[in-house]
């Protein structure tokens, strides 16, 4: 049940959107579903606490603890991206960037269009977390690519555009690579468990029976799935569209999907990660996805040392971070997969504070660019500046934030596995990304006043940068009961069975 | 028995409450000072009660260890309070209160003026940051107060932060300071490995388990690790860049006692968790202990900012202490317990000592910045007139730093001589010959020390004013002169006191080699300091102390033998007939150090030059401009070059992204295709 | 009244009133080999004598650590030769502090009497500190290493030990170390005692002088204390060298027959000592004051020597 | 009775990838993009009659149900759909590839050899006869389809002809699902349908948003964003 009203109620708001006339109703409905998704997903979660997995419509619909852990995150994201879009919305319409963009009825439809596609964006997200047959689970990440894709043209700039195109192009080719990656599996499982029937494709039923499978078409399956999901993830070198795509898209929607649907690509490679570790053994897809992580993460260490805009800074923070994740996940065992997580969860905090922040900074100064800018954005953004600066602390994994232990606990995951050699890399590429990264926003924060006018009087942009920062800062020294045991009861899934 | 475990927890409260009313002033936006004033007291409060605890931890038989609540299920804030961290401790508190005492006249004035709320809340949240480091039980809590102490110091740092200066100051501090975390990361891991364990309780003596190979790689990433926030020689760059830039009393913090937690970080790990090490690693500190000793006095002597001066002296004395941690692992390395003890203690003397009289130091700058509103020596002069109580205290500074009897430089700095003196009958061939060698170039570091403050004091206090805001300085209130006679009579006090003052140190000892010899280091009861026994020397400071007063007395006899009081008129100094002394007549601070410049200008490679404008004739010049500069070796040769090589391959690096879809596409169908032979392959 | 006390009193007049014999010894010397008949032996006490009784002219730009430091200079000094054995090898306040506590006395004094030169504001006063603890300084580590090799051979830096471990084997001072050593410390003597070819006591050309620029401004008995103060440095490093180095003739202790016939071995000791510093004086001519580290750069290289030659044979 | 002999379904399905395959270089040698959107077209049009050879020979329904799919979406809407895009924004028909006709063509047959190794790690000789027999050389094709399309992906400036490029890849997987599997579960084969029509419609609309803001389908051209 709960899972059915986490889907209904984005797929509901999305199409009811569509008619309206009313700004300020499409404002309030998105509000809405937004709040009401969140609590179906904290209801499922509920559930899932409560009895290990939740299933509906004899496992079609299929969600246990990390089902539930990422869609969990996936509400929050789009929880707090609401409200704040409503802000940065409004604003927009104020200083009429629409207008040049004239295309019909200007503002009103590009509006609409983005209360309609975003509950779309998050129904497919939803999806992707709770389908248990992995063929309706890839055609879900295609919908989120699609349901996106008019997000990313928002503004209609020549930028854009060529963001938008070349976010389809790749996203389209890593998913059909990901989906014949799919058809191998269930080529795999055919040949153990026979039958047309919908289930061989269920994740449950695959699982079980796993170890059986042919190796070679397993192994060829996860590397198609790899280079797919890890596509969607931003994964280097498939890594390529994010920061056209995240530095084009309207802040909220960024962050939507530096974290959101990260987090839903990660989920589906840590599926197939499963079945395959099930089937070769751990080493084969931990090697891979190491050699993956680690050059996610150095890939972004020269981009972010000589960066010119802060929106394409986060993105490659965000790559930086989706290769951190497969890290932990390639270096396995317990302390791997919860290490993994655990920083899953609490990027997905930081990481929207960041964008929120940056696009109060953005829209206050008019551009995003690092080498032209006055820096002392300290004087006037007192509210997003110096969160600006705390969230910066936090995401490159400074105590007391709690990045910091979910960083180190992937360390401890990669001593214990031997791999010394890849966590002295690691700790050298971290650090590095760090002293860009900070360099970078301590500049663009503190300095003289450079006598722009004081700004941010709107609540919408500032409350959800000030909520989530108390939420940062609360998590680095509070991990509630509940969310800490839908993370242990996830790791446990991912966890290597010895 | 003290209650150790309340006054420690009491303490850890008093700052918080002090770092949660400081950001609640900042937010309700009261910046009037008495919240400010009040957020002093609770860091004095704090400081009090971890003074408490710090006693009581040292009185205690078996360490005291118990942990803190903490919301996050897989993380324990483990807390133990051993000897060691309880020396820390003591030493961290001594100059909290101090310091806190001093901010209570120098909050809310110019640097901190914006929000001297905010600033005190960071104040509280590096000493709390701090007390953590020193007392951290485990890897993880131990490494989150580490960062957590970096990050209250950068931001008071910058807490200027229109000062383009001291936004590089901090920001390079910050870096560098991330850099050596990472290498703690690595290295504390490896050997946490080992152990199966982050608690420091399992890790004690885990270098047995290691193999030689991890445990000198452990050992190498540890040591620079630390020594980056200790400040070693060449890991030093940002210390004379971040401490001076500091508001004095922050800078009074950083330089007394945050760098002296990358030496509690040595000291804990080269002496509790490795065992004997092989001797290259206790000459590998020896060595790192000298060239910082001298090299750092060296450029403190070119220095006439005299901030970045004492920032340098803080280079030159961590080295002096380094000198005595690595005659101590070698001993421990040629199986001598009691002399490793003995260079431990020089040691571990010296980091409280050093902490006391560089704090004072940075203090007395601070109230000279404060009146003067410069820190160029050459702007200053005269003020001793005009601020004598701040001159004096700077004076006792000054002489202890200088390790001169009977304050307490000389008294460790002795220890230290002792150590190195024994080493060379005690350890076989070759490697004996580096400790007279380093003894020789400790001398050498204590003279040059001696001259620096010769000039630091004399150019700063003594003679005439060289500018209107000399001229017109006036003397600090209240609060931060008893700021700084707090630390002033504890230079005398540790000086002449140390006989009392060495038993503390019987625990650390203990714990580390298995000797307390406290007892032999103490001889006519109470009144004589020896090196192990009276027979290889003996030192007594009170007695010092006593016979230069009664010897200092003599010439009064004189005065009355010859029952004619001399008589006294005041004239003006000689100024060889030109009418009119000013004081562009007197020496400056640059003069001052010329002849060394001179000497040592293959290290320097010193740049001047002369601008002369002539009226009539080249006889008679009108102005003369002169400017001069040395060459900073390290950053001009080292972190210069590496800094470009890395932002150049950084911009190289740029084109695998250029816009091209086209490319894009290549990159995935180039690792698609390789991974399917390797899939096949395999 | 106790034997130390006595001992404490006998050393304290020695070192009070034997220092300017030395000097006004050196002095009559260097005439004589200048083939001048310069002033007579007794001279500097006549000076001490005279400048106690003269009123004196403070700089008015001074302030108390001018009038601190004569007396400073002169008890660190007199403190530094109650350290050294003398006629006995027993000195009397040798357990207060070693050659250590002996050098950093020295040093002690030296830092105040460079502040005071700095207090007058005069550019000579300047030129003079800066020039004096530069070279101390760089004379610093050929003296410590050469006290580090005998005080290793003693196994103690206790100079009364020293001496005593030394009166066994008198001629231990053959053993290259020592030799070494000696020329070492000797240079350093030279150094540090003003001499030429380091500087010349005896000039007030600004170009050339270091101690006498520092003093400059001094007048009437607090420029008595410091001359007085020179000598008795003078003699606390001579009474080093030779006591160190040639320490026959020191007696176990005091008040013994033997004492006396060591008091007169003492100053014959010291006197031999003086005449050949006055020969080097005489034999050579200032050095440029940046050539100056040249030399103890020797020094320090002999010094090493020492060093390494006590453990080679 | 021939059409109930599995050999002779075998040798058809075969005979037919074969020209899969060749209509695949054919395009990737074509200059002319109409020809090209008809050769796609085509190209459909016989993985339509593979899929209802395999489901009339292996008795599978349903497979019907996706070669009719097939039919209208790929060999008829999508092509049609292009083929008004072309004259709408009438675009000058040559297409300038990166790589000349020659070594694209040699470059395909390197692809198509690779496939081949790729397929022979799957053959399992124990299980030759039946479908996993029939899937392998048709597998092979498959793949070989998946990467010329992906190498046309990248040769090709044109917006058009890489949306192109990429339904020759869906092909190429449509074709592997086929024959390894005899596709895959209905709802999951109409959803990825689905998926593709609406793919190439957004794309279609975004090219045409292309044309209209940059006068031109060069995609080469859209290099603003670097760094």
């Amino acid at each position: 049940m709960a899972i059915l009203t986490l889907l209904l109620i984005p797929l509901l708001a999305s199409a009811a959107t569509v008619p309206m006339r009313n700004v300020r109703r499409m404002e309030l409905l998105h509000l809405l579903s937004a709040a009401g998704s969140f609590l179906a997903a904290v209801w499922l979660a509920a559930e899932v606490l409560r009895s290990g997995t939740v299933t509906w419509g004899d496992g079609f619909l299929y969600a246990d603890y990390l089902s539930a852990l990422v869609a969990a995150l996936t509400a929050f994201v789009y929880l707090v991206s609401a409200p704040y879009a409503v802000g940065y919305l409004r604003r927009d319409e104020e200083q009429q960037v629409f207008a040049e963009t004239g295309n019909g009825r200007g503002s009103f439809s590009k509006l609409r269009k983005y209360y309609a596609l975003t509950p779309l964006f998050g129904f497919s997200m939803f999806l992707v977390v709770v389908s248990n047959n992995l063929g309706v689970l890839w055609i879900a990440v295609e919908g989120t690519t699609l349901a996106s894709i008019f997000l990313v043209t928002f503004y209609g700039r020549r930028t854009s555009l060529e963001a938008a195109w070349k976010y389809a192009i790749l996203g389209g080719v890593g998913l059909s690579m990901a989906l014949f990656g799919t058809v191998l599996t269930y080529y795999a499982a055919h040949q153990i468990l026979g039958g047309e029937s919908l289930n061989v494709l269920n994740w449950s039923v695959l699982a079980a029976s796993a170890s059986q499978f042919d190796k070679t078409v397993m192994r060829l399956s996860f590397i198609l799935v790899l280079l797919g999901y890890g596509t969607k993830a931003g994964l280097a070198p498939m890594h390529t569209w994010k920061p056209d795509a995240y530095s084009e898209a309207p802040a909220p929607v960024a962050a939507l999907m530096a974290t959101a649907v990260v987090n839903c690509a990660l989920y589906a490679l840590a599926r197939f990660y499963v079945l395959t570790e099930r089937c070769l053994g751990p080493a084969f897809v931990s090697q891979l996805l190491i050699l993956f992580g680690l050059l996610s993460i150095g890939i972004a260490v020269p981009f972010i040392l000589v960066q010119r805009s802060y929106r394409r800074l986060l993105a490659y923070s965000s790559i930086d971070h989706a290769g951190i994740m497969a890290l932990g996940l390639g270096f396995g065992g317990p302390l791997g997969a919860l290490g993994m997580l655990l920083h899953m969860t609490f990027h997905s905090v930081t990481k929207p504070l960041l964008f929120f922040c940056a696009g109060n900074a953005q829209q206050h100064t008019g551009n995003d660019s690092l080498r032209q800018h006055p820096g002392g954005l300290l004087h006037s953004l007192p509210v997003s500046a110096p969160m600006f600066l705390l969230a910066t602390l936090a995401i490159t994994g400074t105590p007391p934030f709690s990045m910091f232990q979910s960083e180190f606990t992937i360390l401890r995951a990669g001593f214990a596995a031997q791999h010394v050699g890849s966590v002295i890399l690691f700790v050298i590429f971290v650090v590095a990304i760090f002293c860009g990264f900070f360099y970078h926003v301590a500049n663009l924060v503190f300095g003289p006043d450079p006598g722009v006018p004081r700004g941010e009087f709107s609540r919408w942009k500032t409350l959800p940068v000030i909520g989530l920062s108390l939420i940062v800062v609360v998590l680095g020294f509070w991990l509630p009961a509940p969310i800490y045991a839908l993370v242990n009861g996830a790791a446990r899934i991912l966890a290597v069975q010895p | 028995m003290l209650p150790t475990r309340e006054l420690y927890i009491a303490g850890l409260v008093a700052y918080t409450l002090g770092i949660a009313a400081g950001l609640a002033g900042h937010v309700t936006g009261m910046a009037r000072s008495w919240i400010a004033r009040a957020i002093c007291f609770l860091s004095l409060v704090g400081a009090l009660l971890e003074f408490g605890a710090a006693i009581g931890g040292l009185l205690a038989s078996g360490d005291l260890s118990w942990s803190l609540a903490s919301g996050i299920p897989y993380l324990n804030y483990g807390v133990r309070l051993d000897p060691l961290s309880a020396y820390f401790i003591l030493a961290l508190s001594l100059l909290a209160a101090s310091v806190s005492v001093y901010s209570f006249g120098y909050v809310g004035h110019h640097s901190t003026r914006k929000s001297p709320a905010l600033f005190c809340a960071f104040l509280n949240l590096l000493l709390l940051a701090l007390t953590l480091v020193f007392t951290a039980a485990n890897i993880l809590f131990f490494l989150i107060a580490w960062e957590l102490t970096a990050v209250a110091a950068y931001f008071l740092i910058v807490f200027d932060h229109e000062s383009a200066e001291s936004r590089k100051g901090g920001l390079l501090y910050f870096l560098m300071a991330r850099g050596g975390t990472g290498m703690l990361f690595v290295g504390f891991l490896l050997l946490a490995t080992a152990a199966g364990s982050l608690e420091f309780s399992a890790l004690h003596g885990v270098s047995r388990q290691l193999s030689p190979m991890v445990g000198a790689g452990a050992f190498l990433l540890l040591f620079f690790g630390f020594g980056v926030k200790a400040g070693i020689i060449p890991l030093h760059i940002w210390l004379p860049a971040a401490h001076p830039v500091a508001p004095s009393n922050v800078s009074a913090l950083m330089s007394g006692i945050v760098i002296k937690a990358g030496i509690y970080g040595m000291a804990r790990v080269f002496f509790d968790f490795y065992g004997a090490l092989p001797v290259w690693a206790g000459l590998t500190v020896l060595v790192v202990g000298v060239v910082s000793a001298l090299l750092g006095v060296l450029y403190a002597l070119m220095e006439h900012d005299l901030k970045r001066l004492l920032a340098y002296h803080s280079v030159e004395n961590i080295g002096i202490i380094l000198m005595g941690f690595g005659s101590a692992l070698l001993f421990r390395s040629f199986g001598h317990p009691q002399l490793a003890a003995l260079a431990l203690i020089a040691g571990l003397f010296h980091t409280l000592n050093h902490g006391v009289f560089k704090c004072l130091l940075f203090l007395g700058a601070g109230s000279v910045l404060h009146a003067t509103q410069t820190r160029n020596m050459e702007q200053m002069g005269g003020l001793i007139r005009r601020m004598p109580s701040t001159a004096l205290y700077f004076l006792i500074g000054a002489i202890a730093i200088s390790g001169l009897p009977p304050l307490n430089g000389f008294v460790s700095e002795w220890f230290t001589y002792q150590a190195l003196l024994a080493g060379f009958g005690a350890t076989p061939d070759l490697t004996r010959v580096a400790f007279p060698i380093a003894g020789a170039l400790l001398a050498l570091t204590a003279a040059l020390a001696a001259a620096c403050f010769v000039k630091a004091f004399g150019i700063t206090f003594l003679a005439l004013p060289r500018s209107e805001e000399a001229e017109h300085a006036r003397e600090v209130s209240f609060s931060m002169r008893s700021g700084m006679a707090i630390l002033a009579l504890a230079c005398v006090l540790l000086g002449l006191g140390a006989t009392w003052f060495l038993p503390v140190f019987d625990a650390i000892t203990n714990r580390a080699f298995g000797v307390a010899i406290s007892g032999d280091l103490v001889a006519g009861n109470g009144f004589l300091l020896t090196a192990g026994s009276a027979m290889r020397g003996t030192v007594s400071t009170v007695a010092i102390a006593l016979a230069l007063m009664v010897l200092g007395s003599f010439p009064l006899l004189f005065w009355f033998v010859w029952k004619r009081k001399s008589v006294q008129v005041s004239g003006p100094t000689w100024d060889c007939g030109q009418p009119g002394l000013t004081a562009q007549n007197e020496y400056t601070a640059t003069a001052f150090s010329k002849p060394l410049r001179m000497i040592f200008a293959a290290l320097f490679r010193p740049r001047r030059e002369i601008q002369a404008e002539y009226e009539v004739s080249a006889y008679y010049p009108k102005s003369f401009h002169f400017e001069s500069e040395i060459e900073p070796t390290f950053e001009a040769h080292v972190y210069g070059p590496l800094r470009t090589a890395v932002l150049s391959i950084s911009s190289r690096m740029r084109r695998l992204q250029t816009g091209s879809i086209h490319l894009y596409l290549a990159y995935v169908f180039v690792t698609l295709i390789l991974l399917l032979l390797f899939g096949v392959r395999g | 009244m106790s034997q130390p006390a006595l001992a404490l009193i006998a050393q304290v007049a020695l070192v009070l009133f034997l220092s300017p014999l030395i000097t006004g010894f050196s002095r009559t010397l260097k005439a004589r080999l200048q083939t001048r008949r310069g002033p007579g032996i007794l001279q500097p006490y006549r000076d001490l004598r005279k400048l106690l009784q003269k009123g004196m002219v403070i700089p008015d730009t001074a302030s108390w650590i001018f009038a601190a430091t004569p007396y400073i200079l002169f008890a660190t000094t007199l403190l530094a030769g109650l350290m050294i054995p003398t006629i006995s090898a027993q000195a009397p306040l040798s357990l207060l502090g070693g050659v250590l506590a002996v050098v950093y006395l020295l040093a002690l004094g030296r830092f105040f009497l460079a502040l005071g030169g700095l207090d007058t504001g005069s550019s000579f006063g300047g030129l003079g500190s800066s020039r004096e603890m530069t070279i101390a300084a760089i004379a610093e580590p050929a003296l410590m290493l050469a006290v580090f090799t005998v005080a290793i051979a003693a196994g103690s830096t206790n100079l009364s030990t020293v001496a005593q471990s030394a009166l066994g084997q008198s001629w231990r001072f053959l053993a290259p170390s020592q030799m070494l050593a000696f020329a070492a410390l000797f240079i350093v003597l030279i150094a540090e005692t003003g001499r030429i070819p380091v500087d010349n006591p005896a000039t007030h050309l600004e170009l050339t002088m270091i101690h006498e620029a520092m003093i400059l401004e001094y007048s009437g008995p607090y420029l008595a204390l410091i001359e007085w103060s020179a000598a008795m440095k003078q003699l606390v490093l001579m009474t080093l060298l030779v006591n160190v180095f040639f320490p026959f003739g020191l007696s176990a202790g005091w008040w013994q027959p033997s004492t006396l016939v060591s008091l007169v071995l003492f100053i014959g000791k010291l006197l031999l000592l003086a005449a050949a510093v006055v020969l080097v004086e005489t034999s050579n001519a200032k050095l440029r004051i940046f050539r100056v580290p040249e030399l103890l750069a020797v020094a320090f290289v002999l010094s090493a020597l020492a060093l390494i030659s006590t453990f080679l044979f | 009775m021939l059409f109930d002999d599995p050999q002779f379904g075998n040798k058809l399905i075969t005979m037919m990838a074969a020209l899969v395959l060749v209509l695949q270089i054919l395009m990737v040698a074509q200059r002319w993009l109409i020809t090209n959107i008809r050769a796609f077209g085509v190209q459909s049009f016989l993985l339509a009659c593979i899929a209802a050879t395999i489901a009339h020979f292996n008795h599978a329904p349903h497979i019907y149900i996706v070669a009719v799919l097939t039919l209208v979406f790929k060999a008829l809407l999508l092509p049609i759909v292009l083929e008004r895009l072309v004259m709408k924004i009438e675009i000058q028909q040559e297409i300038e590839p990166f790589v000349n006709v020659p070594v694209s063509v040699i470059v395909s047959g390197l692809l198509t050899l690779l496939a081949y190794v790729v397929a022979e790690s799957f053959h399992r000789p124990e299980e030759a006869a039946g479908a996993a027999h029939l899937g392998h050389n048709t597998l092979a094709v498959a793949i070989a389809l998946f990467l010329i399309g992906f190498f046309m992906m990248v040769n090709r400036r044109k917006a058009l002809t890489q949306v192109l490029a990429l339904l020759c890849l869906e092909n190429g997987l449509f074709l592997a699902a086929i024959s390894l599997t005899y596709g895959m579960p209905l709802i999951v084969e109409a959803g990825i349908f689905f998926d593709v029509l609406v793919a190439t419609l957004l794309l279609a609309i975004l090219i045409y948003r292309i044309r209209e803001t940059f006068d031109s389908m060069d995609v080469s051209r859209l290099s603003r964003l670097r760094g």
